[in-house]
Order: C-alpha cells, then structure tokens, then sequence
C-alpha cells in the first residue's frame, strides 16, 4: 500500500469522485442527489461522469430545496438507502440543518435505536475564491456541538477518498465537509482501495518543538509554516485530526506531550470553535505538559469580506501561522 | 350474514374506540395522576382520519406522522402496552423512554416515527418513498401533518419533489382548524381550499369530510393505489377538529367553549359510526356495547402493565446516540 | 413630435444598453483581465425584465434581487463606477469592496440589495414591504429571482405571508429556463404552468414574454398598482432566457450551443426595440447608434474611473462587523 | 435603584413582557412577530396582553413559517422596524439559520455599512421538561460563532428584562436565548426603568476560591451548588456572562485572578460550546495564575432523552457542579 508504484497522482475532486464511484459500485444502495451534481457533474466537479456512469436514478440533479435534500436523506437512510447528498455551499445547511441536526443526529437515539441513518451530507466551505461572506462560511463548530453526528473535515485528496468511504459505510450521519479551493489541489492517493478511519488524527509533519493542529484548508497553511520555520530552526509537528466529531484528542495529546507547546490553526472563527475545544482540552488535560499557554489561529471575527487585499487578511495565511508560533516559542 | 362493510365499520369502530379510550386515559388518570412529562398531543376527535388512511395502507406500506400521532400508531398496530410505557417514560416503552409522546416509533411495524418537527415529516416521507421504489418495493408512504403545516417550506419542498419524482405518498393533512392557537384562516393564505395548494404541483387535491370513517378510507384507498400504481403523489385535506387541547396543558381560551361542545354534539366521528349503525338497524347495539367494553379492558390491562413496568436506569441515557458496530467507526475521542 | 410611448421606448432602448454593455464589460474585458474574483452572474439576454419592471417603479419603490441583479441595479439608477469598482473590488464600491458582485446595494436609491442565497430574498422583501406599509408609506417592494428559486421553502413561506397580509410585493420570476445547469422541467412540478402555484395562495400569477421590454412594463405597472392601491402581491413569471453562462466560469456543456444562438437571433430583447423601431420608422436609426454611442462612452469611463480607483488597505475588513454607535453596547469583550 | 422599595417581585416571563411592554411603548417601530404570541400570548406566556394592548398590526401571529418569521423579520429591520420576533423553540432556529447568520449578521457588512439590521430573535430554549431531544437543544454555540450577531442568554428576571430592552434598542441583530424551564421563576426587578449594557458579565455571587461561571438555567445549579459548597468551607464566586457574544472576559480574568479556579458550567453541551471558549481564553491569557485546569460541566454527550432518570442524568445539577469543584480543590 504505501508502495509508492501504487499511487495516483490526482486532485481532491478525482479523490473524492473516486470515493463516490467506488462505493456506487460496491454498494448499490448508494445514491446521490444535488444541485447540479448530475450534467454539471456538481459546481467544483466532485461528481463528474457519476450520472452518465450510474444513470439518472443513482444520481439525481434536485430542485433548489436545501430542506428537502437533506430531509429526504434522512427518510431514504431509515429505509435502506445511503444517500451522499450535496449541498452546494456550506452556507446553505443554515436552510438544511434541521434535517440535519434535529432530525438525522437524533432519529436513531429518539426511536431507541429502532433505526438509524446512514446518510452523508456533503458540503463545501471555506473562503479565498473572492465569494464573499454568504458563500464561505466554515461552520464545523456547528455540527460538532451536536451528539449523534460524525463530523469530517479534510482537505488532502488521500485522506478525502479513504474518509468518505469510511463515512458511505458507516451507519451514522456524516457531516462530510470539503474546501471550496481545494479542488484542484493534487495528492498521491494509492490505486488500492483504501478505507480511512473516522476518529483518527494523522501526523501530517513529525516534529519535536511545537504542535500545530490545523485541517481542512489551514492544515496547508500550517504545513508552509512548519516548513518556514524549519529554516530558523524550529521543528513544528502538524497534527489533522481529520474528523472533528469524534476527536482523536489521544493523538493531540501525546503530541503535545512531547511538544510542549500547541498552536491550533483553522480557517473558522477561533471563537467558539473547534479550535476552542482543542485548546481547552489540552489545557485541561495536560496543563503540567504545556510550556506555554496554547494560542489559536482562526480567521479574524468579521463575515469574510469580498475584495482581496481584504480578504486574505482575514483569513490565516502561513506568515499569520508562523508568527504565532515564533510568538509561542519566544 | 353481515356484509363486508358492516364488518369493515365495525372494525373502524373498535380502532377508533382504541385510540379515544387510550387517549382518554392520557388524559383523565396519566395527566392529574402527574403520570408523563411535557406534554402529550390528543388526537380526540380525530380518529377517523387514523383509522380510515391506515386501514387503507397494505403491509409494505410506511406511515410518518407529527407530534399528534398516537391514533396512527396505535391504527397501524402500536403496541397499546409499549406506547403507554413509552409515553410514562419506562424502560419498556416502544423506544425505550427516550422518546416520549412525541417521538413514538415501531420499525417492525413500518412507522417511522413521530415527528413533532412541524412539516420535517415531510421530505421524510418523500425520502423513504423513494427508498422504497429503488428497492423494489411496491410500498406506499402515508405522511401526517396538521393544517398548520402546510406554510413551512420543507412541506412545499417536498410536495414539489414528491410530484416531479412520482413518489408514491400521500399526504394527509388533517385540518382540524387550529395549529395550538391560531385559526387556519390567520395561517393559510386562501383557507377555505388549501387542497387547492396540490394544482400549482400538478397533483391531485382533495377535500374530505373527516369525521367520515368511511368516506376517509375510500378516499385514501384511491390515493394510495395511485401512488403504488402510478407513482402519483395526492393532496388529502381531512376536515376534522380536536375535542381537546392543543396538549394536555393547552387553557383552550382562543377558542369559545361552545364551538368545541357544538362540535362534539354534531361531528363526533365515533358518535357517527354509532348513529349511523342505529339508525340503518344493521347491528345490534349491544354489539357496540360489547366492542366498547373490549376496548375498554385492552386498554386498561396495557395501562396496568405499563404502570407496572420498570424505569430505566440514569446511565441508560449514554447508549444509542451512536452506532457502533459500523466497521470503520474508532470511537476514541468521543467527548464526555 | 414623438409620442411618450417612443420616448419611453426609446428610455428602455437605453436602459437595456446600459445593463448590456456594462455587463459585455465584465465578459470581454474582467474576465480576461482577471480584474474581478469568484464568479460574476450576467444577465445579458435578461435586460428586457429589469428595464421594464425597474421602470414601473416609484421613487418611494423598493427592490431586492438575486445573484443576477447587476441590472436591476443598473435599472434602478446604481452609479456605474461604483458597480464596477464594487466588483473590482475597490474602496469606491458600492459596498467599499466587502460585496462584490453578488452584493450590490445602494441605500438610497431603495435597492435593499442583492441576496445570493437563492429564494431568502422573498421573506425579506415581505418583511420590507410590511415595513413600509406600518410606517405609512405607499412603497411597493419588487423581488426578483429565477425560476430556481420557486422550489425553496423560502419562497413559499413569503408568498403565504405576502398573500395573508395583503403586503405590497411583486414577486418577479426572470424564467431563463436554468438554475445554473438545471432546466426548469429538472427542477419544477408542473414546469409549464410555474406562474399558476400563485392560484394556492389565492393571489394573480402571471406569464408574460420578458424579452418584450413593452409588455413586461405594463404587465409590472399593473401588478405594482394592485400591490400599492389594494396591497395585494403578485406573481409574474417572465419567460427570459440568459445567454451567456450561469456565471463567468460556466462551461455551459448542459444546453446545446445551437440552443443559445438561435434563441439569440430569435428573442434579443435589444434587437427586438431596434427591429420594431425600425420596421415602424418611428425613429431614425442613426439616433439608435447615437444612443449605443453614448452609452458605450458612459460605460467606458465609469469603467476607466473605478480601474483607477483605490483598494481597500486589509485592515479596512475589520470595521462594519458591528455597529457601534448604539448607546448599549459595550464592546470589551469581543473576539479577536 | 437599588432601594428594596422601588423593587418588584415578578417571573421571568412576567420581567421579558415587561421590557417588551415598556419599548413598544417607547418606540412604535418596536413590533413583534411569531407563532402564537398573539391571543395565546406565546405558548409560554411571554407576550400575554400585549397583543390586546397594542393590537394586531403591531403584535402578530404568524404561520408555521420559521424562514419567514426570521427572513421577515430582517427585511423589515432593513426598513425602519425594530421587530422582535418569536421562534417557538429553539431547536427551530434550525429551520431560520438562514435568516438570522447569513442575512442579520451580515447584511450591513456586506453593503459596506449601508444598511443596518436591528432584529431581536428571541426563542427558549433547554431541557429538564421532558419534551425530548427536539424540544430542548441550548444552541447558543452557534449563533456565537458568527460575527455580526450579539448573543444574549440570561435566565434571572431582572437581566432578561434588562437586557432585553438594550436589545431592542441596539442597532445589530440580536439573537436573544432563553430558558423555557424559567418562565415561572421569581426574581425582584426594578420598578424604573432599567436597561442593561450588553457585553457585561454579572458576578451573581463573590467569592473567593473557585469561580464559577454559569449562564442561563445552569447558572441555578452554580448558585445552589455554591451555597452547598460555603457549607463546606469553599467559597465560590458565580459569574453570569448573560452576552456570550461579545463575551465579558475582562470580569471572568479578574475574577480567576483572584481565585486562580475555574469551573464553567452550561446546559449546552461542553464539547464545541461557549464554555470550551471560556476555558480556552482564561487558559490562553490566564495561564500563570491558574492553579489547577480549569473544569467544564455540561449535558453529557446525547439528544436529550424523554424519561425523567435519564433526562435529569444528563442535565447538569448543583451536585454535579458542587462535584466538580470539590475535584478541582481536592
Ligand atoms: C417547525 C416547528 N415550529 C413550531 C412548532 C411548535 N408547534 C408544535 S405543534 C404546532 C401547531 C401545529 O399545528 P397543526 O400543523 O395544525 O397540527 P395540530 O397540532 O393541529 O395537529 C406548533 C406551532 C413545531 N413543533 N415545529
Ligand atoms: C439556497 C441556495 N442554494 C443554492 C445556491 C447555489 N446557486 C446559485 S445560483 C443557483 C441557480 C439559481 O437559479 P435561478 O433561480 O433560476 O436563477 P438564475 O441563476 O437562473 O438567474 C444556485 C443553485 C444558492 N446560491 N443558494
Ligand atoms: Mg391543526
Ligand atoms: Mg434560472
């Protein structure tokens, strides 16, 4: 498997394509449906192909009804289907999170585990592309406060192929959460098949002076950084937990049990984010450990702006990283 | 011998009874007995509607409903002993005691559930309908809903999906003329035809009298034919009222005492049958009596049961919120 | 003399250029120039429906639009450099550069903006419109969205509510027959008859030709008068068509080149004033070239002026999160 | 103002009426909207009368029609109208996400400060009821995430009424939590007029060795367990934020400063809440003067269960509080 002959080369859109097509094949009960994820082969072009490759039934182009995309996941989940629905911006679960949080999350536990939804919502977020404040949100904290979902948020295309698989056979709900300017970016992923565990954190970058846990788009920023500070002599390790709901705090911890000191990097608001849980927890399980209080990057507290010189200072960039850090270590 | 239709009536008769008489239970011993918590939404008054669409449903067939959703359940073949447990919260409810009233489920049965979410049930429904046609299934989903429901957008979402997919469901829309306070006609633009909501969807819209038994079971036996045979969604508006409060802590003063006495005297759908089985001499009322009293010990037998059945223990409360058997799922970092 | 309905044809013909050439701007010179970022919706083959509606509004007038609003706004008396530099960005947009494109709004010129969210314009316009209504003003809201946006709950819920409490709102339908690759018999129940969901909600539904600037005037004035004299909404349906991509990095493979250019040749709602005014003789064309003349040096200069315009300096994001001038509000806390 | 005389005893949905009352007297554009609220008076009695005070223009029931109710509520803000509008439940803030943090929070980002958007969106919510998993969410998390909105959750009467009245008179959007298990409880409130500043913590009790900070019905069980613990020796200060966003974390620093303890305690759940923020920032901007990490009490990790021994387990009481500071000191 980690013969490196057995890899492809192919961007976060191939991957996650990959993963669709895969399970399609594998399983039959699995079944897409969107806006424009038919023809259009969705707006970023994860699902390209899949329509012509499954046929109209397995992959369904829907009205504009946030509600009922995601509702109707829920009811087809309860009744043997596994839905991969797409909403176009992660903004819009703000119109689907009923469906979401009140009805997939809970419906297992309310029916005392008479059923339960094997449904995937994926969606993309993130700034950068010029948007604008309505269609760049990072909402993970949302989904993450709430018991019953699983919550993933990934941006190399090995871990998007081998974690969207995982959450296509897994029997709980899936927050299945993916970059909008991220597609294009390109990453070995092995010919085999592979299946990703959800919960697990991964050691994108061995290092002994500082932790830095960052996913979903910031993780690259976070890696420029680390490289960066490589070159002034500071060895920073780069955790992505990958999945934020459940959180593999184990691999955090033991990091930064050997690190002593911990930066969280997300493209969300640090404000009561998941970044806040990570840098409490740490706080309040391995306060001997840390040298130093945590300290969090996020994207600065105002709805993201359009223009450019405006909106990359609002979001984290590498410097923005690496200066914390050389804050942290100072 | 009786004809079939006797029978059938009589039938509807003994599921309407069980439905009044385990809700008259709810209300008359469990609510001043302090017996269930929150509150618990009666469907007094509207048994027709129950009894009528679910006999027409077939074994294949799923039902989704709201918050007032004990008559469905219990005409689909709930369980009495496990919906009263599950509604004084014991661990031998139908779900366990974590669902309560409002969330009384029985897979095995085809009911999805209780959905007190007002309009979610419906993309639900349409969802497991379409779950059932890529399965194969010749299956039928009956979906519940009050009049208040039909102004939220997830009902119109899905209703417009419902019609451009062909699922087959039906939805019924009990308008029993209030949503908790307000009147239909302060809710529903154009009111007094909201069955006409079906025509800008190209489906059919009907308006029916609810407290007919009969006339709601004929009605919904065509739609739901339709459905598994054409795939063709339908509008089922059932004109019905609540003889009691929104729930069992509702102080009614929206709406004058008399209209719900009046009401009563003139629509009560049970009061139909027993008139109507009275006035064309077709059996004789003992019978209705005997059905009564049959009722009446069911019903109080599963109560006594289900008063008797154990609580569940606090830690209970940690199980179920997920599965774990699924294959890839490490759980290490749940949090606490 | 030239009689008003030339005059006001001649407005049109110039009101739709404006949009037109502004929009040809952002095609043929931004987007190769890469001076604008994330995508920008044009509405070229669209112009004859915000011209004509635009037109039928009052001062006292609202509107609030979708991601292809740019001529609504323009339409509506926008500055044009201040619509350029808000989607290059610049300090002197619009918005001071935090919009963009799909955000356009101008305050005192009643565009309460753009809302990209695709139907969230329809309760907000409602809600627009009864503010109006309860502060004494006579004000009409006009909401413009895509046939895509008629599947959204949101759209429903408005319309009920327009409907129940007599707001004066004109919902206008722009139907170019797309939700970006989605045509509209893909997404809507009974597609051919968009306009009839209006009969639900017991309000007129209308469909009328949008690339005919003319009847979509007088069809709006109708509807703007019924909602400002008798506050009843309406829902009018113009049958469009855009003619270039969903957005700037559209590749358009979901509908056959042939389609757009015979639709083009056929329905041009520009062509169409040049063709009537030309086979009437009602003017001379050499005053059409002078109007484009004009126009097209209208657009070039505000084009040129907001180029040259300033960015915003980064730090500039930080500001209008909050408003700070309330007496109550006091600030220590906030998160960095 | 702090004369016993001038005090009245009433409930807190007597004290949200009372502020309700007293600005739509003040300010005509002040009106409200939402289901029921008009001869019902609001399915927990916080708008009895008003409608027959001030009529049905101005107090109005609205369909089942959460999107619009909220969507309504901002375009009339945009116009000149302070609406105060209802969402029966709080878990139904799913259904108006929309309305309330893509449109309120930003519309007057977006328009570059044009527009301003002085909505209040009050809804209850909270569990220890027993109307189960989808009638008792505490959400308050997620409406903090997100710049542009002010957060308020209080559950004492003379704060709800306070601060409910700053709400109304703010120009941003308020999204204004509360707690349906306090509607009847009692607490004095000024007869004059008082508006309290947003943004301002509370300290409810001083103390001097663990500080307790606690928000809405959980701020009960802080109280209780803190006169349990005097009875112990442990005197705890308890420090009601009532804004969550902005967050007063000036009085909470101080505070902790002085008892170099921390306990914080919501019926939200820990994981991914606002009390996650509150530890990370002591810790972050604290860290020296802490002399233990800092704990979290929550609802554990599930929907909320319907039965009563499991509801209650999962609700956080004063025992558990008292429990958790106990450990800390121990
Ligand atoms: C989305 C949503 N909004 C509000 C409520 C609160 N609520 C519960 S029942 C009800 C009235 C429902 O009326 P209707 O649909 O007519 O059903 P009925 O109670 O009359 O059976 C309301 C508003 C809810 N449960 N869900
Ligand atoms: C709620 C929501 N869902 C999805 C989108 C993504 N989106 C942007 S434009 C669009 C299509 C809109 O189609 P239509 O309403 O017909 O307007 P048109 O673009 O044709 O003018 C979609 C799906 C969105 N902006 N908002
Ligand atoms: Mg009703
Ligand atoms: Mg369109």
């Amino acid at each position: 498997m980690s013969d490196p002959q057995a890899m492809r080369n192919i961007t976060y859109a191939q991957a996650i394509r990959t993963a669709l097509r895969e399970e399609m094949k594998r399983d039959e009960r699995v079944v897409l449906w969107g806006e424009d994820i038919g023809v259009y082969g969705g707006v970023y072009g994860a699902t390209t192909g899949l329509q012509r490759e499954f046929g109209t039934e397995r992959v369904r182009d829907t009205p504009i009804s946030e509600m009922a995309i995601v509702g109707m996941g829920v009811g087809a989940a309860l009744l043997g289907l596994r839905p991969v629905v797409e909403i176009m911006y992660e903004d819009f679960l703000a119109h689907a999170a009923d469906g979401v949080v009140n009805q997939a999350a809970k419906w297992g536990y309310m029916s005392g585990g008479q059923y339960r939804v094997p449904l995937v919502v994926r969606s993309p977020g993130g700034g950068g592309s010029g948007y604008a404040a309505q269609h760049s949100q990072n909402l993970e904290a949302w989904f993450a406060h709430i018991p019953g979902l699983i919550v993933v948020a990934t941006c190399m295309p090995r871990d998007a192929r081998g974690l969207l698989k995982a959450a296509i056979r897994d029997d709980n709900p899936v927050v299945f959460l993916e970059h909008k300017g991220h597609y294009t970016y390109k990453g070995d992923v092995p010919r085999d098949e592979e299946v990703l565990p959800l919960g697990k954190a991964d050691i994108k970058r061995p290092g002994r002076d500082v932790t830095i846990v960052a996913w979903s788009k910031a993780l690259v920023a976070a890696l420029s950084a680390a490289d960066e500070l490589a070159s002034e002599g500071i060895d920073a390790e780069v955790i992505d937990p990958r999945t934020l709901l459940p959180l593999d705090m184990d691999t955090i911890l033991a990091s930064v049990g050997r690190t002593r000191h911990l930066v969280v990097v997300s493209e969300s608001h640090a404000y009561c984010g998941v970044s806040a849980e990570i840098s409490a927890q740490v706080c309040e399980r391995a306060f001997g450990e840390l040298k130093r209080p945590p300290k969090r990057v996020g994207s600065h507290f105002v709805p993201l702006p359009y223009s450019e010189p405006m909106e990359s200072y609002v979001i984290p960039d590498a410097a923005r990283v690496a200066e914390a850090v050389r804050g942290l270590l100072a | 011998m009786r004809s079939d239709r006797v029978e059938q009536l009589l039938a509807f008769y003994r599921g309407m009874l069980r439905i009044r008489l385990f809700e008259e239970k709810i209300l008359d011993v469990m609510l001043p007995g302090r017996m269930f918590r929150g509150s618990s939404h009666l469907s007094i008054g509207q048994e027709a509607v129950a009894v009528g669409v679910v006999s027409a449903l077939g074994p294949q067939d799923y039902l989704i409903t709201s918050h007032r959703g004990h008559g469905h359940c219990l005409a689909r073949g709930m369980d009495m002993e496990g919906a009263f447990a599950e509604i004084m919260g014991r661990s031998t409810g139908v779900c366990a005691g974590k669902g309560g009233s409002m969330h009384l489920s029985a897979r095995d049965l085809g009911i999805l559930g209780e959905n007190p979410v007002v309009g979610s049930s419906a993309p639900m429904a349409a969802g497991a309908a379409l779950a059932l046609r890529m399965q194969g299934s010749h299956g039928v989903v009956a979906c519940f809903f009050g009049e208040g429901a039909i102004n939220t957008g997830a009902f119109h979402e899905a209703v417009n999906l419902a019609a451009l997919w062909s699922l087959p469901v039906v939805f019924v829309c009990e308008n029993n003329r209030y949503a908790i306070s307000v009147p239909v006609d302060v809710a529903s633009a154009r009111a007094k035809a909201i069955h006409e909501r079906a025509l800008g969807y190209g489906i059919e819209g009907h308006r029916i009298d609810g407290m007919n038994v009969l006339d709601v079971y004929d009605i919904s036996m065509a739609a739901i034919e339709k459905a598994r045979r054409e795939g063709r969604p339908s509008f089922l508006v059932f004109d019905t009222y609540r003889f009691v409060g929104h729930h069992t802590a509702d102080s009614e003063h929206y709406r004058p005492k008399d209209e719900v006495l009046q009401e009563f005297r003139a629509h009560d759908p049970i009061h139909f049958v027993e008139r109507s089985v009275a006035d064309d001499c077709i059996v004789d009322m003992t019978e209705l009596v005997r059905i009564r009293d049959e009722v009446r010990a069911e019903v109080d037998a599963a109560f006594a049961r289900a008063l008797g059945a154990p609580w569940p223990s606090p830690e209970d409360a940690l199980g179920g919120a997920y599965v774990e058997t699924s294959a890839s799922f490490t759980c290490t970092g749940l949090p606490g």
